[in-house]
């Protein structure tokens, strides 16, 4: 039964893989990824990695796909064909790699071997045998991810950070003195014109922020932490924005608050880390934080992850705020320009007469 | 089972040289950063799939059942998600902006471009 | 006098000999708005550089040894002094010559009121600093940095006057120089250091024995020798000559001291040490390449002497004429005969001490009288007495005649071209010594014996002679000549005691 | 209990610094805070350095889990060295960004700006100090994505392209480490590198030999030293350096190009040495016979294509792929005078490219561009300056009694210690290559007269030509007084290479 899902699920993903090299379609090479990341969450759950695969789902299939879509929506689809000597060139350059990871493979454990070193070695008995005991978290990847390896997890979410920073850079709006002129039709989102759409779709918007909550504090018995707390609650928003604008998004939480919450989340996670140092123990040793060390241990990470969750929606909010945004922005003056061309060549024929 | 094994990595490997394919070949940005994603995600389905133990089970402790899957893999790629999703927003966040500068998001038109300013 | 120095010990005279220079020019730097208090400073620091001198060479005389480890920035790169007979001499030479030159260099800039006298007294100093430091280098690696150091120190005298032709001769001089330096002469020391182990100037060569172990073929060395030979492009052996004439629009007490004695002479100097203590004058016997490279030699000793007499521009003749001169003493030392590198060690002091005066002469013409040409010097004898007397002797030191110490060395290398059975080498240093006849004592005999142009021409009759500083430098410097005619015992023994390095 | 937690300190504190500068917002508070992190991230350096020279390797562990379940941060001479190189260079490039970064970048991107340059100082330092193979890869992500956004960040869309161009082939390169450290991780079940190096010379468990002569290793191998090249920028995957260093502000030029490839040669030497150290790399792969002969063919070609730059950074950033190709000649030789040259090379060239990418910028505060053509006798107007070009000009070129010749001579040394006269002569052949394309810059400057009717230019502010004199002094400094960048380099080389010996 594995198997047969196993075989099915890689057949999907080899199609989707070819269909998107050969499509010329940029729409469709964007939906394929989004489908080939769907179906490798489920991939992820069929070899036991839940917690990737929500987090696959989510950003894969969700925010990835969404960004890749916004900014086809400003770039336009067109393709134009490929010369044939790059085709040769980049095929050969991937049979290469191919080669060499297929050489690679020849001495690799085959997969799911239990003597395979990534589970004869101490450190895998130690993550499933001895993490649960000492830390009381179910979970093992919970505690893995903020405690043992906590400190690549602060890295990860520097990165976050890093990524919404630059994208503000990038592509932030400035604070304009004078605004574009709002056409009316932008006023209120695209939502407009489907009222029953929008009607349903917000009384959606509060158990998604509700899920988010549960996610990001369930992090230690299941599936589930900080950072895909923090995609679903930006999903939430989301689709707030994609129902009412996102000029009207941009009031409710205001992109200078994103900003600042975008620097705090990660600053909670450093000062986590710099607090166990004034309290005498290694950077994010969280067992110094109470008497029990367990207890400390379940503080520090409870603390980590709201970091993590903070910075992760604030950032994800951000980006698709900017990408709307400038998508906005982009359809609006396309729209004046036109509006423009067609006021002139009204007027022009009167001119002449 | 063990014949599967190997076939279960050469499918990842071929999947991983589409992505890298599509992203060698392909000259509008857009493209590209598909490409990326499609090989970088294949990377992630190869990570993951060291970390299975046959007959193991979810990594979350559950009462009778005595093996697990690594989890350790599950935290790298968790990480390496994040990451991949970083760059890729700050990619398209620099397309747009070439789009805007440029007025295209095709290589050629672009070099095109530099080398006449 | 040399209880005077007794006081100071040869460690510190060594250290202070390479420090004062600098010193001075610090002190240039500093008293650099009042022009007597810096010429002044200029002049005692040359003086005091002399004496420093002066004691090591009473050391060495008295056999004690003179050598001193600086430091050592990565293996291999040592930087260390030791004194042996051919770098006193040469240093010697530069350090008498330094403040006799400062003094000329004062009358001289004055009276061609010169601007940015300050940078230029400065940089001066520092060029002589890094000679003395070349001079008593102890092996090859510092030999080079000190070299460098000259090429990069005397750009800005080479550029001094900044318009166009001073900046397109510092391109070429900078290209030449540099590119030959660190393309050539860099590879060949690190050659050297990759065979032998070591690049420490030591008697008898360092190379014999890699050679014996079968470490190298008799081939690579020859390459090596010819990358020093081309590499020390200071010593201008033709094809890399060109920057010498075009080093020409410096300052004239620039052209005098620099590019006749300090900064060439340590490209001769170079390949001196270099075949005297790295490679051994047997072993580059045993090399076929050295005759290659003699004929280079010779053929440079030829040409340079031809083209010097077509050029009409005196500082040009005098350059040209400089070219084969030191042409000369890199065939000394290829012909690795005793006498002929004896020889060759002699030329540097003798060619030294008569080229400077007649740079003198040139320079003292184009303040005084403002001639830049041959063809304009008929008559000026009469108003210049002095200089041109002084003229006509160093020509005769050039030339290798009597009452000159020019004389001896050219004896010396005739005699070793002679024993070493290299016939037409001779032939070639006797027709560069006839034709150097022609090019340098048609000048005195022009300004002596031929009527000075009348006012027909417009010149101005009456402009005097030259100022007294600069009178009082050549006559120096023509005594030198003199006396190095005289009383050559000295220098002889230093160089004897080169070639005869066993005590 | 600084001293204790210093080793992460130095890392962390730039790292929360970063959320400060955006918190606070205003771009003048964000450079004080900045550059006070930087600073005592310097401070915390020098004293790491000189607590390695005296005690040896200095560990931490994160969390306070001992490796190999937890992340150790493990810091020898080598990553102690590049630490100092990365915060030393930091230091000095901080205090004169105020001025420049003024002028390049618009002003409400200034916090965030700064807040980037210390995500990718504190990524490059933890890069440094790291001894855990993954946290390498997270580090260098951070250092990277802050660079894209700082290549990015100024007013030049032509540095849109080259950050997106930086960006795809950075990714790929991370992507490539990625991989090889997967296949590591998968024949050895561990991250910690010392551990992965202990485990490569264990037999394998069917008996078959060790562990580092399985197949996966030597692919690992593989992937991760492609990955790296191409970060490191060694030709041909230097495709993506002229135009980033050339359109990037000027600040993050001169940061980037002296520190971003040292750091990346340091993951060459992690990967050679530290982690598949015992299991003889340049035995298991053709490594030296590729990158020996790769390196010098670079430092020709960029070469030769520096002589024939109309632009001044982009000249300079080929000269930058020929240095990292003498870089690369001294770690392909595989001795431990080639390394010791490499590292020394790296402190040096960190000096003298600092110092030439911060003159440029003084030019560019003041002229705006940085086309040849423009700057005709811009030098004669901004001594200072023109002075700290030279300076480096000479360094670069290799000129006696600067830091270019120090370490030329080493690395010529090394090579001829190996009896590679071809190769010693292409070195000192690219040598005069730059001594074409510094002079052209130079004469360019300093030469030419200024086109008539061009506005009087002034002298940079003090305190942008302040830092730029600091380091142009450093060349003479370290071309004087080398001995102990020296011998630093010579014990990290010994420490490596003793990895390698069983």
């Amino acid at each position: 039964m594995g198997v047969a899902i196993d075989i099915i699920l890689l057949l999907f993903l080899l199609s989707i893989a070819f269909a998107a090299c050969v499509t010329r379609n940029l729409f469709s090479a964007a939906m394929l990824f989004g489908i080939f990341s769907l179906i490798s969450a489920t991939l992820f759950v069929v070899l036991d990695a839940v917690d990737v695969a929500m987090t696959e789902a989510a950003v894969g299939t969700g925010v990835s796909t969404i960004l890749i879509l916004i900014t086809l929506a400003s770039t336009g689809y067109r393709v134009s064909p490929r010369p044939a000597g790059r085709q040769v060139l980049a095929l050969a350059v991937s049979v290469v790699l191919g080669a060499t990871m297929v050489y690679g493979t020849l001495d690799m454990p085959s997969l799911g071997s239990p003597d395979a070193p990534v589970h004869t070695h101490p450190i895998a008995q130690y993550y499933t045998e001895v993490s649960p005991v000492e830390m009381g978290i179910p979970n093992m990847v919970t505690p893995l991810l903020a405690s043992y390896r906590g400190y690549d997890t602060l890295g990860e979410t520097a990165v976050v950070f890093t990524a919404g920073i630059g994208v503000l850079a990038l592509i932030g709006r400035r604070r304009r003195k004078d605004p574009l002129p709002i056409v009316e039709e932008f006023r209120e989102g695209g939502a407009n014109r489907h009222r029953v759409l929008r009607v349903i779709s917000k009384q959606l918007i509060p158990p998604i922020l509700l899920y988010a909550c549960y996610v990001q504090a369930h992090g230690d018995f299941g599936p589930g932490g900080g950072f895909q707390a923090g995609v679903i609650f930006a999903s939430g928003l989301m689709l707030f924005m994609l129902l009412f604008g996102v000029e009207h998004a941009r009031r409710i939480i205001r992109p200078v608050v994103l900003e600042k919450l975008i620097a705090l989340g990660l600053l909670i996670y450093g000062g986590v880390g710099l607090v166990n140092i004034l309290q005498g123990g290694a950077f994010l040793d969280y067992r110094t934080l109470a008497h029990d060390p367990q207890h400390g241990l379940h503080y520090g990470i409870l603390t980590i992850e709201l970091g993590v969750g903070i910075t992760v929606a604030a950032v994800i909010t951000t980006i698709i705020y900017s990408f709307a945004s400038h998508l906005r922005d982009h359809v609006m003056q396309r729209t004046l320009r036109l509006r423009q061309g067609a006021d002139a060549a009204q007027t022009s024929p009167e001119s002449g007469a | 089972m063990e014949f599967l094994g190997y076939i279960n990595y050469w499918v990842f490997i071929v999947l991983m040289m589409s992505g890298f394919y599509l992203f060698l070949s392909a000259r509008n940005l857009v493209k590209k950063i598909i490409g990326l994603n499609l090989f970088q995600t294949s990377v992630f389905i190869y990570y993951i799939s060291t970390g299975k133990l046959r007959d193991g089970s979810v990594p979350i402790q559950t009462e009778g059942i005595e093996s697990y899957s690594n989890p350790l893999p599950h935290v790298l790629i968790l990480t390496a998600i994040v990451v991949g999703v970083a760059s890729t927003a700050l990619g398209l966040s620099l397309i747009l902006r070439i789009k805007d500068d440029y007025g295209s998001i095709e290589e050629d038109e672009i070099d095109a471009q530099d080398v006449l300013s | 006098m040399g209880w005077l120095l007794e006081w100071m010990s040869v460690e510190v005279a060594l250290l202070a000999a390479l420090v004062s220079p600098l010193a001075g020019a610090a002190l240039v730097v500093a008293l650099g708005p009042n022009p007597n208090a810096r010429d002044g400073s200029s002049l005692v620091a040359g003086v005091v550089t002399f004496l420093c001198v002066l004691r090591i060479a009473m050391a060495l005389q008295a056999g004690e040894p003179v050598a001193m480890e600086l430091w050592e920035p990565t293996p291999g790169l040592l930087f260390a002094l030791e004194v042996e007979p051919l770098g006193l001499l040469f240093a010697l030479v530069a350090s008498l010559l330094w403040p006799i030159t400062t003094l000329y260099a004062i009358g001289y800039m004055r009276a061609h009121h010169e601007e940015h006298q300050t940078r230029f007294f400065a940089f001066f100093a520092i060029t002589i600093s890094a000679v003395l430091a070349l001079a008593f280098s102890a092996n090859l690696a510092s030999l080079f940095v000190c070299y460098e150091a000259i090429t990069l120190a005397t750009f800005p005298l080479v550029t001094h006057s900044n318009d166009r032709t001073a900046w397109r001769a510092g391109r070429v001089y900078l290209g030449i120089l540099m590119g030959t330096s660190v393309g050539l002469l860099l590879f060949g020391v690190l050659g050297v250091h990759a065979l032998a182990g070591t690049t420490r100037f030591t008697p008898g060569g360092v190379l014999a024995g890699p050679l014996a172990d079968g470490n190298v073929s008799k081939a690579t060395l020859g390459v090596l020798l010819g990358l020093f030979v081309f590499g020390a492009a200071k010593a201008a052996v033709m094809p890399f000559h060109r920057w010498l004439p075009n080093a020409m629009v410096a300052p004239t007490p620039v052209s005098a001291l620099l590019h006749a004695v300090a900064v060439v002479k340590a490209g001769v100097f170079t390949i001196l040490k270099v075949v005297v203590y790295i490679f051994g004058l047997d072993l580059v016997r045993e090399l076929h390449a050295h005759t290659l490279l003699l004929y280079v030699a010779g053929f440079t000793v030829v040409a340079a002497s031809v083209i010097a007499m077509h050029k009409d521009n005196l500082k040009e003749r005098l350059a040209y004429s400089t070219i084969g001169q030191l042409s000369y003493i890199v065939l000394g030392a290829l012909l690795v005969a005793p006498e002929s590198v004896q020889g060759a060690g002699l030329h540097i002091a003798a060619h030294a001490a008569g080229k400077i005066t007649l740079f003198f002469g040139a320079g003292a013409l184009l303040v005084t009288a403002h001639k830049k040409y041959v063809s304009e010097l008929d008559g000026i004898g009469r108003q210049m007495p002095i200089t041109m007397a002084c003229f006509a002797i160093g020509s005769l030191s050039i030339i290798g005649l009597p009452p000159t110490g020019g004389m001896w060395s050219k004896l010396l290398l005739i005699e070793g071209a002679y024993h070493a059975g290299h016939g037409p080498v001779v032939v070639a240093l006797l027709i560069s010594s006839l034709l150097s006849v022609v090019y340098l004592l048609s000048i005195p005999v022009r300004a002596f014996l031929r009527p000075a142009p009348t006012a027909q021409t417009g010149e101005h009759p009456h402009h005097g002679p030259a100022p007294w500083t600069c009178r009082i430098a050549m006559v120096l410097t023509a005594g030198l000549s003199v006396w190095l005619f005289l009383f050559p015992d000295f220098l002889y023994d230093l160089v004897v005691r080169m070639t005869e390095p066993t005590p | 209990m600084i001293a204790e937690h210093a080793i992460i300190l130095v890392v962390v504190l730039p790292l929360l610094v970063a959320p400060l500068c955006v918190l606070l917002g205003r771009g003048t508070l964000a450079w004080g805070a900045a550059t006070l992190a930087v600073w005592s991230s310097f401070g915390l350096a020098l004293h790491l350095l000189g607590r390695v020279l005296e005690e040896g390797v200095l560990r931490y562990q994160l969390g306070g889990w001992a490796p190999p379940v937890g992340i150790e941060y493990r810091l020898d001479l080598a990553g102690a060295l590049v630490m100092t190189i990365v915060t030393a260079i930091g230091a000095v490039v901080l205090p004169y960004s105020f001025a420049s970064v003024r002028r390049e970048i618009d002003e409400h991107r200034h916090a965030w700006f700064y807040a980037c340059l210390l995500l990718c100082f504190a990524g490059l330092l933890g890069i440094t100090v790291t001894g855990d193979a993954f946290n390498l890869f997270v580090s260098l992500e951070i250092s990277s994505l802050a660079t894209y956004v700082l290549v990015s960040i100024g007013r030049d869309r032509r540095a849109l392209t080259a950050a997106f161009r930086y960006l795809l082939l950075g990714t790929v390169g991370a992507t490539f480490y990625l991989i090889g450290v997967g296949f590591l991780y998968q024949m050895t079940g561990t991250l910690n590198m010392e551990d992965m190096a202990r485990i490569l010379t264990e037999a394998r468990p069917d008996g078959l030999g060790p562990v580092h002569s399985t197949k996966t290793v030597r692919a690992a191998l593989a992937f991760l030293t492609v990955g790296t090249f191409l970060k490191i920028a060694l030709f041909p995957l230097h495709v993506w350096l002229p135009n980033v260093y050339a359109y990037a502000p000027s600040v993050v030029s001169a940061f980037l190009s002296a520190t971003a490839t040292k750091v990346a040669i340091l993951v060459l030497l992690r990967v050679f040495y530290t982690v598949d150290g015992k299991a003889t790399p340049f035995d298991a792969l053709p490594i030296a016979d590729t990158m020996v002969p790769l390196a010098i063919v670079g430092a020709l070609v960029a070469s030769f294509v520096a002589i024939y730059q109309r632009d001044v950074k982009r000249l300079l950033a080929y000269s930058s792929i020929a240095q990292v190709g003498y870089m690369a000649i001294g770690i392909g030789l595989a001795t431990q005078a080639g390394l010791a040259a490499s590292l020394l090379h790296m402190i040096n060239h960190a000096i003298m490219k600092g110092t030439l990418f911060l003159a440029v910028g003084c030019i560019v505060y003041r002229v705006g561009q940085t086309r040849l053509e423009g700057l005709r006798g811009v030098g004669r107007e901004m001594p200072l300056t023109s002075t700290a070009l030279v300076l480096g000009g000479l360094s670069l070129i290799g000129v006696p009694l600067t830091a270019g010749f120090v370490s030329k001579w080493a690395l010529l040394q090394a090579v001829l210690a190996d009896s590679h006269w071809i190769v010693a002569a292409l070195i000192l052949l690219s040598s005069l290559l730059s001594i074409l394309y510094v002079g052209q810059v130079i004469h360019v400057l300093l030469l030419r007269k200024r086109p008539p009717g061009a506005a009087p230019i002034q002298e940079a502010p003090l305190w942008m030509v302040l830092p730029t004199l600091v380091l142009a002094i450093g060349n003479l400094w370290f071309g004087i007084a080398s001995d102990q960048a020296a011998e630093v380099s010579r014990q990290a080389a010994e420490f490596l290479i003793r990895e390698v010996a069983p």
